[in-house]
């Protein structure tokens, strides 16, 4: 499939960043013309995203996110990558409630969130190397008959 | 996020104004439990008219507060909830514990 | 000074991404609370300097543009740079209304407007190489007696 | 961008909506040549209340359609301008051919 447009973003891992990296692929994703409602589906989910690489892949101690995201006809690509601590178990981690910080800080509810608002949650990780979660949602109006 | 809190007999009812991330948590929770501090209030009312965003960090924002208040034997509800928030009280099955007043 | 938060974004030279660009800047931006009109002024220069960069340093040919700002306590510095054709004389360049693509698709008054929304416009260029555009702007309430 | 026009007399007031920049200047040009394609148009009134944003690329689309009504002695004037759209008339010398209108 051929890429229609292609950025990359590149950011300190300050919590302050969670809001600007929501707005940045929003602004981007617009470009496909989705509805206000998957704008905020993808918006959610990259909010989730980032914040994890924020809070475990860095645990709060800086370091660089890359934001990157690939619109093709009908398609969008995300893909949020930290050089971080890695997930020792993935599979684990894709389970709702699951968290390495329990208590009520975190929930244990992103990648779930990840998984209900986007087609595909795609996660690559290796420990003390870091994590890459590629996010894709189609936003195809005519195959929806709108 | 801007927070602003009425009180009315042993409820509060505290209007989130702005969005509810893993940034503006901590305030929030900060904020929440300072209203709660008061062992006579037993009921919490969350307005989230103007609450544009929450992702799932809010969600232990939620469930921290239901706890305080369920060992007052107190509620937690709350109103004008819009569609991108309704989605993260639904999937992580908030509602089964915080009622949604419309 | 320290630098307090720090963001780099590179995207394809298409002229929808100028529209993005503006976004990306004034989201990063609103971190220093700027008011409504020194938000407008920054998206504005930025607008001017990428349109530039797609237009003359491309020539509407594609290649990518890459913008970076830092935030300081009370100032913003953004970067907006390709690697195009560059800039064969650069005071002239600054001139109101010189332009090398004359007839009225172009103005000549880009560098005009971008010196007077920011501080300072710093301009580095070489020919076949690529030019850089460094604006500056200090968001200084406490200064303004706010 | 989204262009609207009414026409009156020998007049006609085209409403822009969005932002005018290089993306979307040729179809503002193409659209307002449209428009004074019938030569007894002479004057045009551009009524910026939704135009949120314009930049330099927006002056040479102006000073076109000012050349074009000037060869038929039209005029051409601007209103409802926001402050930022302003800035750029005001910098850019447009106010000493084009008339606001407030
Ligand atoms: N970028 C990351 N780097 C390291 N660990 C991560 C990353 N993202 C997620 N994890 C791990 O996966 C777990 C589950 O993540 P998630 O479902 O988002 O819930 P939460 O963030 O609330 O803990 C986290 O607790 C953490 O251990
Ligand atoms: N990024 C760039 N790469 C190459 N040339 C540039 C670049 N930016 C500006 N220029 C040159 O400087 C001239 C003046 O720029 P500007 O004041 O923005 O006016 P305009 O874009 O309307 O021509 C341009 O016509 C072009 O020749």
């Amino acid at each position: 499939m051929e890429i229609k447009n292609e950025m990359q973003v590149e950011f300190m891992a300050l919590s302050q960043n969670e809001a600007f990296a929501r707005v940045v692929v929003g602004a981007f994703a617009t470009q496909l013309n989705p509805t206000l409602d998957e704008l905020s589906d993808i918006k959610t989910a990259v909010s989730e995203a980032v914040t994890n690489a924020i809070v475990h892949g860095y645990e709060n101690n800086g370091g660089q996110v890359i934001v990157s995201a690939k619109l093709y006809e009908n398609k969008i690509e995300i893909e949020i990558k930290d050089k971080g601590k890695g997930i020792e178990n993935v599979a684990a981690a894709r389970e709702p409630f699951f968290t390495t910080i329990p208590g009520e800080e975190r929930s244990g509810m992103g990648f779930t969130v990840m998984e209900s608002f986007m087609d595909d949650v795609y996660i690559e990780s290796a420990l003390k190397e870091g994590t890459i979660v590629r996010l894709t949602k189609t936003i195809d109006h005519k195959a929806k008959g709108e | 996020m801007l927070i602003k809190c009425k009180s009315k007999g042993s409820a509060v009812l505290v209007q989130l104004m702005g969005e509810l991330d893993h940034h503006s948590a901590k305030e929030v929770k900060d904020q929440l439990e300072l209203y709660l501090r008061d062992s006579n209030v037993k009921d919490l009312i969350l307005d989230f008219e103007q609450l544009r965003f929450m992702d799932s960090s809010g969600i232990g924002v939620l469930i921290g507060r239901y706890n305080t208040l369920k060992k007052r034997n107190g509620q937690m509800a709350v109103v004008n909830v819009n569609k991108q928030v309704d989605k993260i009280m639904t999937i992580s099955g908030l509602y089964r514990i915080i009622k949604k007043i419309s």
